[in-house]
Order: C-alpha cells, then structure tokens, then sequence
C-alpha cells in the first residue's frame, strides 16, 4: 500500500496522491465530497467517490476493506458496535431541518388505521427510529404495523403503488411521492421542534477502523476535506451546489430543496454545519451548536438511538459512546487549526 | 479357447474413450474434494479474512444453524413455492401458445415478431416498474420470475413443436384425423418429451432469477435471508444460502429428469 | 384438410361397397399434373401429364430415377398434395384431401413411438370413432396378419426397422381403406429383412384382397410385387412406359428365389436396368 | 397445356402450411402495431397514472432525450464494453475446457460434477462477496458477468463437441491425423458452428446479467442510468433503457447470425 | 492413437515397396476374434475366430446378416478396435492401431463439410506432411479419377450422396495405402447412382492397382464387384463360407447388365440368397 500521507507543500513535483475511498448514496446533504474532489481542496488525498444506494453496501465495503469512509444517516454507531463492524462515527456532519417527512397514503386518515398496515422502512436505518417514535407518539405501538424493509429507491415506488400504507421520505423523494400520489400528505417534519431538540434526524461520517488505525494521517487529511468543502460552500454556494447536482445527477432545484441556495441554515431542508459547529456538538470544542442543540448532544443521540435499537431488537445490549465513536480525527484536526 | 488379450495400452486419454463407471464416480469424487480442499486451504490460509472468505465448514455449519435456529426451511419453502407458482403461470401461458404457434405458421408469423425480441428485455429491469405497479408484494416476485422465463419457454417450446416430423402429422391425416385431433393426439404428444426437457433446462434460469425478485423488499425466502446476512456480513449464511439454491436446483432438475423416465417410458426403454 | 368422403365414412367397416359408378379400375390417374411453386415466383413442374391407373385388387408399382416424382404421385393420390391439373379418382370419385379410404405407408418410421403396438394400430379406428371393443378385434386381426402377435404390447422404439414398418402397414389395414399407398416402404430396411417384408405383404394383398399402389427404388422388388409397373422418367416427370409383369396374380412366384427361376423375370431385370440407363440423364451424379 | 388450378381451397391454419413471404411482414407489423397500440390506449387511459406508465410516445422521447442531452451513447458504450470484454473472458476460459471435456471423457468424467451444478449457482447472489472481494469497480461487475455465462458456455461446448460425429474423427484417423492434430482440424471444426450458435444464444444471459450488475455502485452504464431514473420515478427513461438493452440484444445477435454466414458459408450453399 | 507403422510413413507416395517377408497375402486374417465388454460385466462375443485373406489387387467382400461382426472385422483390420484374440496382418506386419497404410471408406458421409473438395481428398497429405505442391498434383489426380474435376472447389454440402462417397474414396486412395477397407460405402444410395458407383469403383481399383476388403449387404453388389466373397454367419459371427467370384480380375464383366449375361452369376446369385435364408436366424424380424 502507498502510505505517503502528510507531505503537503512540498515544491514543485508530482506528488504522489494518497487514495481514499469514499462513499455516499444519492442525496444532496452528502455532496460536499464532489466539493472537495472538483476543488482539490485537500491536495494529498485523491478521494475516490462511488455512490452506493444501500448504506449496508457501503459498511460491508468498508469492513471488507474495499472502502474507507461513506456518508449516511447517524444511527449506526450502536449497530456496528453491537454486530463487530469494523465501522466508527467520526462526525456528526448536519441535523435535518424539515427535509425528512412522514407522509401517509391517501387512504390513511389517522394514525391509528395504521395498525396492521405496511409501513416503508429501512430496517437498521433511521427512518425505523422516526417512524417507531412518530408511531409512539400517536398511540400506536411499532409493533401493530407490518415494518416493509426498502431503500429509500425502492420506498418510492413501493408506496406509488399503493402497497404500503406509510413511509419516510426525505427531499427530493418526499416530494415525487406527494406529487405522484394523488391525495398523500405529510404528517410529520423534521424542523418541528420536537425534533430538532432530539437532533435524532441527522447525518454522519463513518470511517472504517482500518483507516482510523493504520492510516491515521489520512483520515484526518478526509475529515479535513470535507470540512474544507463546506467552507467553500458556505462561500460560493452557487457553484458549490453546481458541482454536487453534477456530481449526483441530480438538478439543482433537487440540490437547493436540500442545502438551500445561500449557503446558511435552510429551514425545510438541513443545517450544514461546518468545522466548529460539528466540533461543539460532538462536544470537542467549547460553546453551543445552532438551533438550540447543546455541546456534546452526540452522548444523548448515542443513548436514543441505542435504546431504539434494543426496542427493535437490532443491538442485545448498550454500549458506551466510545465504542463506536471516534473522536480522533477531530481531535487532530482541530489540534492543527 | 478365446484368450482375451488386449494388444494395446490405450491411454486414458482416447477421443471419445468411454469411461468405466468405478473411474468417473473416482473422478467426480476427487474433483469436489479437491475443490472443497482449496477452498479450504485458501480460506485458512490468513490472506483473505475469514469472515470476508469463510472456509467450506464454517459454511456447512452456518447452514445448520439457519435449518436448526433461524426456521430457515421456511423461508426455503416460500422461494420454493414462488418458484413453482411462477413457473406454472409461465407453462399456461407458454404452452398453448409455444404449441400452437410450432404447428400453424401464421400464428408464429403473428406472434413470433413480438415474442423473440421479448427475450432480449433483461427481467430485472422490470423491478422498478414492478414495484410501483404491484408494490412489494408476492405479485411482483411472481410476476418478475414469470417476465424472466416466459419468452424463452414460449420460443422453444415453439421450436420444439416446430421439430415434430411432418411425416407424423401426414400419417394422422392419412388415417383421417382432424386438425383438432391431430393437434391433440400427434402434435402435442410428439414434442412432449422434448417439451418436458424444455421445462427442466429453463427452470435453472427462474432458480437464478429468484434472488433477483426476493433482494427487493422481502420479508421471507432465500434470497431475503441471503440479504440480511449480507447486512451484518454473514458471508457464511451468503454462501449457505448460495448452497441451498444450487442444491435445489440439482434436486428440481433430477425429479424433472425421474418425470422424463415416469411419462415416456418408451423413450428409455432398451431394444429387444 | 379435408375429412374423408361421405362414402368412406358411411360404410360399415371392412365391408367394401362397390363404387358409385362401376368402373374397371380401382384407381385411375389422368394426365395429372403437379406444379410446385419455388421461392422467387419460379416454378418445378414435378409431374406432367401422367396417366395410368391400378385395378382392384392389382400391385401397381412406380419405379423409376431419383427426381422422377414418383413421391408426388403417390401424395396428390393420399390427397397430401393437391392435383395442380388432370384428375385422380378413387372408385370412380375425385380425391379432396386426405381420407381413411387410402392408407399411406412411409419410408420413414411414422409409428407413433409413444403408443404401443396396438395402440398405433387401433389409432385410425379411434379417432374415427370406432368403439373400443371392436377396434381391439380389428387391431388384433391385423397385428396377427404381420406376424406382431407377441409385440403387441411393446413401444415401436423396442422393435427393429422391419417390425416397425410391419407396425405402418397394420395400422393402414385396419383403418380398412380401399387401396394401400407405400413410399419406398422397405427402402431403410437391410435386403434380408426386406425379402421377408416383400413376401409377408404379397401374402397379406392377397389374403385381404388389397389393392397397392408402391414406390420403389429397386428393381428386384418391383419385379416381385408387381402386377404392372408404371415407369417414369424424369425432369419432369412423365411416364416412359407400363410395363405388365410376367405373371400376375395368383401366378407370381410366392418366394424371391423362385423368382430367379423364371427366365421371363430374368429379362424383364435386363430390360428393366437398361430403361434405368436410359433414363439416367446425369452421367457426373 | 398445364392448367394452374388449386382444386382445394386451403385455409391459412394448416398445420405446417409455410405463409408467403408477404403475409409474413404483414403479420409481424400488424403485431407490432396492435401492441403499441394497445399500449398507448392503455396508458392514456386515465387508469393508471401516465407517470407510471408512460405512453410509447413518451418512452421514444425520453429515449431521445437521453442521446440528445445527457450523453447516454457513453453510458450505451460502457455496458456494450462490459458485455464484450466479460464475454471474452467468459469464452475464453469456456471454449477449451468445453472442448476437452467433448473430446476426452475422462476429462469430463473429473470437470462434469463439479461444472453442472455451478450452474444452478445464482450469479445475483454472488454480487455482495464479488463487492467485498473486488470492491466496487468494473472487475467486480465484468466478474459477475462472467459468472453469469461461464458454466452454461462450459457445459454448452461440451456438449457441441460431444456432438462431433465419431466417424468424422475414425476417418481423420485412418488418414494418419495424430491426436492434437484431430482436435484441431476435426473436431474443433466439427463443432464450429455449433458453438458459434451456442455463444449467440447465451449472449442474451449476459445482457439479462447486466442490469444487475450495475444496479450496484454503477457510475455509468445503461443499467445505473436506470437506477437513477428509478429513483425519480422517471419511469419512461426505465423503459427507455430497457428498450435500447432489447435493441442492442437483437443487434448482437443479427451481428452473430452474420457472422456465422460468414464463417461457415458451406452450410449456407444450396445444393446444385 | 498409434501412428502409422514407419514402413508406412518412409515410402514414398504411391510406390508401394514389396512387403518385409514376401507373403502371397496382402492381407490376412487369421482366428480374429472380438470380444466386447457390455454394461453389467456382460461380454459379447461378435467375431469368433475368424481366417480369411485378400490377395495383391483383389476386391474381398464381407457379406452377411446383420450384425454378424462385418463392420468389426473391418474396424479391426483399419485398427479402430482392438483384437480381442487372433491376429490380423497386412503386407506380414501385424496391426497396431489406425495408419494410412489402410485407408477406410464409411457407410454415412464423412467428407468434411467445412473443407472443398480439393481440400478434402488433401486432408490425409497435409497432417502428414506431404508439400504442398505434391499434395496438389496428388488430390488432382484423383478427384480426376472420380470424376469430379469440375467440382473441385464445391464443398461437400453441395454434392450428390454418390458425389460424396466418390469424395471419400478420392481422399483415401490420394493417402497412398495398400488396402482400401470400405463399410458399406454405396449403402445409402440408390440403385443408379449404386450401379455407377461401383462399375467407377471397379475401374479405379483396377487402373490404380489396389487392394480392396468391402463390406456390402447387396447381394448383387457382392457378386458384381467380388473376386472372393467372405460369407458370414452371426451370434457369433463366423464364417459360414468362402466363396470365389466365377470370374477375377480382367475377366469380370464391366458393366452390371453384361453380368446377368453370365450364367455362372444367376446360379451363384440363388446360391447367396438360399445362404442367407439359412443365416436368417430370427424368423419374426
Ligand atoms: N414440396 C416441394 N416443393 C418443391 N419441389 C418439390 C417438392 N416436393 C418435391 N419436389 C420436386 O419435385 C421433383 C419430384 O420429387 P419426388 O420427391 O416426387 O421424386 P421421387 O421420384 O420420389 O424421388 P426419390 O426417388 O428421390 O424419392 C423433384 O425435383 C423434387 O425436387
Ligand atoms: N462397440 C460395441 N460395443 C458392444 N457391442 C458391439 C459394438 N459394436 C458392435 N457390437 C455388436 O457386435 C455385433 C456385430 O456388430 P457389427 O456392427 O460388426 O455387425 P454388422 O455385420 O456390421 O451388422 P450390420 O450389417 O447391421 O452393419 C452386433 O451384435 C453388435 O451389436
Ligand atoms: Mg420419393
Ligand atoms: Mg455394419
């Protein structure tokens, strides 16, 4: 393996690129890899992006050693604890701010008549922690519903259908089902502040424990990348939001219902945070994140989302944070600004 | 008074030289277990991890298990009867049609433009479509494992009726059999046996496909089972799983081969 | 297709009614012609004008080169082929398609391999609605007359090439029709066999008072079956004579070597063969 | 002097009766149209909604958006370059054991038992070890293909060269041929043209194959330009894609009948 | 596979050196038995002790039943089977595996159909070396003498079924062998391409000086092309009789009618089918 990490600056020659792989399934909030790629905003690294639909692909890649890093939803720390995935947290990257919505088939009036229904989900995925605490909160026990395992490609059609009664979307796929199915609503959004104070809906890092224990160097100069991305982001968001509709295949408009078009915090989208946002929530910086979240919510997140886990029966038993949480890569990368 | 003697060493290695039972079941047997020892030796051997390459006992025992602990014959059971619910949909459609469109040229003049090209359409592309049409049902299941096999069983069947001797179909005329009748009793029964055989190559194909219409949504059956150990990189309970199809397969391919010998005994029968 | 003539299927079965119009012959062929169109709007004409006709009760015997369309004949008599100009009658009436008043037997083996012995036999009976009982009582009669007593539950696919045709032609008689066609019947036989074949149906025609119309390739075969023998020339397909056989009926010598006896035999081969180098366009074949 | 009269009018349903050339288009066309016909009433219907089933009108547009705006011949190109070079792969391990294993009893006698049942192996299967072994680049899909085909070509092969008849190699012999001399200028020429049927009808497998090969962590290719208008129910750019996979199957397999008229043209002469 | 005997390979083309130990037979065939291994450990013994000899340019037919162990005996002499017992020795040396030294000539076609004809009767030169302008003079020189020069460059698939044997007896005799051993090899023609085939036969074989063992069913073919008939009887397969022709060599009657002129012919013709009525075991075939 061609280990040459950290040389940065050095005059003149070709250097000799670290490559990391990197993985992400199709969403906007995940973008910020083609960023940093297009920009070369990390000269060491040569990032080497596949998009990857099924998030489970991507950390059997990475346990396997066929990918380093991936982007996904921020629920699998206790999972891979649990089932000896060599797969860690690094970063808690955005909480979702009204982009993930429960919407109900036209058929359903009232939570209630879910009993018995099918309900898209992806099992292991966050969506069954929302759907289970939405489910909760109106009267109805997760286990009345017939839980139907899909990606979030599949939950589309699956619910144009008809065939399921419920699902969770996130944009832009919230919007195709509403708009493709005549008479569904969304009942439920990630910006109520019910939500938001859990900062359960969000979205994360992972890296594998390969590249955090061999090749410690990269996955800092990785975590360095992504951060860099969303500070040039933040900057040119209009070209920033170019490169990531390019890079998904997506359009634009998909890409602004996400990120929004300013680089700031997009009601009805996400909250990109940046470098020392991030920081405050996994509570390695001083001072608080947006939205009224506090330092280090990343604990309780870790304790909800266990908890989930167990009712589902998906992890036997709890873990500590640090378990499936690594903080170094921060840590250093905080350590060199 | 007659020596048996034979003057040459023939080498083993003779165009066509037929095979003395004893030497092929000694053949079969060191071939698998060759096979089963490298996989072994290449498995244990501390290149590969072993949970990305499990080695040949790992798999039996993850096998065991699933039969044992994880009602895994359930599962085994639904794939089972999806397969032969698909696979009966795909001979009532394929068989009147096959044989009607093999007897009467203008019928195959009509459908056979459409029907050829058809087998060219690649059955998992249908998936979207059939999800949102059907949803993430049994009905998408069967209807993919239909989609995957009907075409071809339609064309050959067709080939097969097609391959009945003419002569035949003129000897029922001669005798003063009507068309009906000689569809019936002539045609049909001519191209059964290849039919039979037909049926039996092309269900390998709906086996294939199985796994294709169980990723997608499944709650039960190999293929879903083969998708939750590759979750959690089970690959041992991937490959059990691979196992299982192959096994059933084999098993589904030598009952056919047992109906062949069952339906037409005039086949198998020696001359006196 | 056509079904078989009113007549045919009227008559009780095995009961010869005597024809419409009283004619002397059983069969008569006239001046039948047979066009086949070819790809490209080409035309053959196979057969030209051909005229002949078989007596009841008569062996009539096509010889005659390859290509000749002797094949032709024989089908547009079964009623396989239809008749592109001239007429064909059968006791008097046109042919229209196929019927069970003619039994046609193959070169190729046309016993069904999936029915067995009986079953092949019985097969015309069947779906002619013959009732079970009495189309066991012909199946047997016939199954007896070929010398298959001992076969008759067997599947063709046990018997040797012989005992199959055997099989072909006891299934044409039972149907009962009024004249027997044979395409080159014993041509895949070995010629032991085919002596054997050639004397059990002499035998059988003359027992059942069958009439024949025969294909055949070879001389010797023709000589001894024969009662007359039409032979043809070929491109196209015209009769180059008709030829009455030395003896007839219950005359003919009974065996093959018997033949070989009678000088008149022995002359008729000679003049036979030199017809056939005659006729012989090809000398490069 | 001939009169030209067909005595029997002859319906156009009799059995093996061959239809005229002309009847023949007609009828294919007339398939044809009825087909899209009924398509098109069907989706315009009202019934089912027209983004879900697009009208064949809306499935030609997006097909030519697709080549007009978002480069889709280089997607078209990158599969038809997977199809070739896994197939190459796939004959090239196939046509020599396929041909041994034909030739030498003894070599199938040890090959056969291990070969057969792979078939029944599920090549989808196999895609989750193939991304953990190869990761998620091209050898992992050009290896699923070839997984795809291999055992079937093998067997297949085998099964044309056993085909061979033996007089053809006895008399090579008595012409004083040696062994490796026979394989090469009997049986393998022998079995040609068989196996160039065989390889044109096995093709239509691996195109069937390629969809699933890139459903996953597919960049480019037919099959991800399907996935991703999946994804937003851009259900007449699925049909699109699957409408250029039937072509292109159709194209390869013209491509092939050719090429066999080509290369064997002695079986193509009338005779004189 | 063995190779051809070296006596075999080191002659040069077409000049045949005088065997090692002079014998007057070409071939000889002394107590050949064969014994096939059935499933089951079952044995069938399908030659049992067979002796016969071919001399220098003398045409030795097989004739007999089927399945009397003809095509074996033949197998043996070309080296396609072993010998279970006995021993078979051609110019005195005894056989060991095929060679060209025998060439074979099969009932079915075995022209190769993806090579021209030219290409066909070279085929033997070229796998054993033979330049190839040699190989084209030689290949001339017989499609020549079978007629075929103006079909040269067809392939087999084109050709007539007496075309294609007259390919496959061009390819063995352009490989130079000292026996021509022929399985029934007019078998599937008919009758006039048979007659024409075997008078070329007799003609080439005489002009060309070979030796030829033939196997054949027809009696008359037998008696046309004979100069001794090897009569077999079968299970096992024995010999019933060796018979000479009436006449040999030159004085043999040219053409197939001039034969019946010979009286000797008729009386020998009676004698072969009273043989083979004999050797008809099986009365129900
Ligand atoms: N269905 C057909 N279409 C076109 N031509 C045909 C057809 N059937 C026969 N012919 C042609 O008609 C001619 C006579 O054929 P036919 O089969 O009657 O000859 P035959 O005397 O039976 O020959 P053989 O002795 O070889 O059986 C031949 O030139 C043949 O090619
Ligand atoms: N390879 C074989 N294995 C077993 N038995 C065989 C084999 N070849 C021939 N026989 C048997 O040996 C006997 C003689 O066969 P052979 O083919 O030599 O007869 P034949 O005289 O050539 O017959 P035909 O005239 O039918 O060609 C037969 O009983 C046959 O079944
Ligand atoms: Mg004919
Ligand atoms: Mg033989």
């Amino acid at each position: 393996s061609s280990q040459t990490s950290g040389n940065s600056g050095a005059s003149g020659g070709v250097e000799k690129k670290e490559t990391v792989k990197v993985s992400l399934f199709s969403w906007p909030g995940y973008g910020f890899w083609f960023i940093a790629k297009e920009k070369n905003l990390v000269p060491e690294l040569d990032l080497d992006i596949s998009i990857i639909e099924d998030p489970y692909e991507s950390f059997n890649l990475m346990s396997s050693g066929q990918l380093d890093a991936t982007s996904s939803t921020v629920e699998y720390g206790p999972i891979a604890v649990d089932k000896d995935v060599p797969v860690k947290l690094v970063s808690y990257t955005n909480p979702s701010y009204g982009t993930d919505r429960i919407i109900l088939s036209p058929q359903i009036k009232d939570p209630s008549e879910l009993k018995g229904k099918k309900v898209a989900v992806l099992e292991g995925g966050l969506t069954q922690i929302y759907m289970g605490i939405w489910l909760e909160e109106n009267g109805v026990n997760f286990k009345d519903v017939e839980f139907t395992n899909v990606i979030m490609d599949d939950a589309v059609a699956a619910m144009l259908s008809g065939e399921v009664a419920a699902g969770e979307f996130w944009e832009p796929f919230g919007t195709q089902v509403l708009e493709g199915l005549e008479g569904a609503r969304a009942v439920t959004s990630s910006s109520e502040d019910f939500w938001i104070k859990t900062a359960l809906l969000g979205d994360g890092m992972y890296m594998s424990e390969s590249l955090l224990n061999d090749r410690p160097e990269a996955a800092k100069l990785l975590m360095k990348a992504y951060f860099e991305a969303v500070t040039f982001w933040k900057e040119n968001p209009e070209e920033g939001n170019k490169i990531i509709a390019e890079g998904l295949k997506f359009d634009v408009k998909d890409v602004e219902n996400v990120i929004g078009a300013d680089g700031e915090i997009y009601k009805g989208g996400i909250a990109v945070f940046d470098l020392e946002e991030a920081s405050k929530f996994m509570g390695l910086a001083e001072g608080e994140p947006p939205l009224g979240m506090k330092n280090g919510q990343i604990r309780d997140h870790w304790d909800l989302t266990s908890e989930w886990w167990m009712k589902f029966g998906l992890v036997e038993e709890k873990a500590e944070p640090e378990a499936g949480i690594a903080f170094e890569p921060m840590k250093s990368l905080l350590a060199e600004q | 008074m007659i020596q048996l003697a034979e003057p040459r060493v023939l080498s083993g290695f003779d165009i066509k030289k037929p095979v003395s039972r004893q030497l092929q079941v000694l053949l079969g047997l060191s071939s698998w277990i060759l096979f089963l020892v490298g996989w072994h030796v290449l498995a244990t051997s501390g290149q590969i991890s072993e949970q990305l390459f499990p080695p040949p006992l790992t798999v039996f025992t993850a096998l065991w298990i699933l039969f044992a602990e994880q009602d895994f014959l359930a599962d085994v059971l639904q794939s089972v009867f999806r397969i032969l619910i698909s696979y009966g949909i795909a001979i009532t459609i394929a068989l009147p049609l096959g044989l009607l469109m093999g007897t009467f040229p203008i019928v195959a003049a009509f459908f056979n433009p459409l029907v050829s090209p058809f087998r060219y359409l690649p059955a998992p592309s249908f998936i979207p479509l059939l999800l949102m049409w059907l949803g993430t049902g049994d009905e998408q299941k069967i209807v993919l494992l239909v989609l995957g096999v009907v075409w071809f069983l339609i064309t050959l069947i067709m080939d097969n009726t097609q391959a009945v001797r003419m002569e035949l179909v003129e000897t029922a005329k001669t005798l003063g059999a009507s068309k009906r009748s000689i569809l019936g009793t002539v045609i049909f029964r001519a191209a059964l046996p290849n039919i039979v055989d037909t049926l039996r190559q092309m269900l390998a194909v709906s086996w294939t496909y199985l796994v294709i219409a169980e990723i997608v949504a499944a709650t039960n059956g190999i293929g879903a089972v083969m998708m939750r150990a590759k979750r959690f990189v089970h690959v041992d309970e991937i490959m059990a799983g691979i196992l299982v199809i192959g096994v059933l397969g084999l098993l589904f391919d030598t009952a056919l081969r047992l109906l062949h010998w069952q339906l037409f005994p005039y086949l198998h029968q020696a001359k006196n | 297709m056509a079904s078989p003539s009113p007549t045919a299927l009227q008559k009780p079965h095995l009961q010869r009614t005597e024809p419409a119009n009283p004619v002397a012959e059983k069969l008569s062929v006239d001046k039948a012609c047979k066009i086949f169109q070819l790809k490209g709007r080409k035309q053959l004409c196979a057969v030209d004008s051909v005229s002949f006709n078989v007596q009841q009760n008569e062996i009539g015997i096509l010889l005659g080169p390859s290509g000749c369309g002797k094949s032709t004949i024989l089908r547009m008599v079964a009623g396989l082929e239809s008749i592109s100009a001239g007429k064909i009658l059968l006791s008097g009436h046109p042919i229209a398609g196929p019927g069970r008043d003619r039994g046609m037997v193959f070169q190729s083996y046309t016993s069904f391999p999936w029915l067995t012995v009986r079953e092949n036999v019985e097969y015309g009976l069947k779906v002619n609605g013959i009732p079970r009982a009495e189309r066991r009582d012909i199946a047997n009669h016939f199954i007896d007359r070929v010398r298959l007593t001992q076969f008759r539950d067997a599947y063709p696919g046990q018997l040797s090439g012989g005992m199959r045709q055997r099989v072909a032609i006891a299934r044409a008689l039972a149907n009962g029709p009024e004249i027997l066609l044979m395409d080159e019947p014993f041509g895949a036989l070995d010629p032991e066999t085919r002596w054997q074949m050639q004397e059990l149906l002499l035998d059988i025609v003359r027992t059942e008072n069958m009439t024949v119309l025969m294909v055949t390739h070879d001389v010797d075969e023709a000589l001894f079956l024969a009662d007359k023998i039409v032979f043809l020339s070929s491109h196209p397909g015209t009769i180059r004579e008709i030829i009455p056989a030395p003896r007839q009926g219950e005359a003919k010598p009974i065996t093959k070597e018997s033949m070989y006896e009678i000088s008149e035999y022995i002359d008729l081969q000679k003049r036979i063969m030199h017809l056939m180098r005659e006729v012989a366009h090809d000398p490069a074949r």
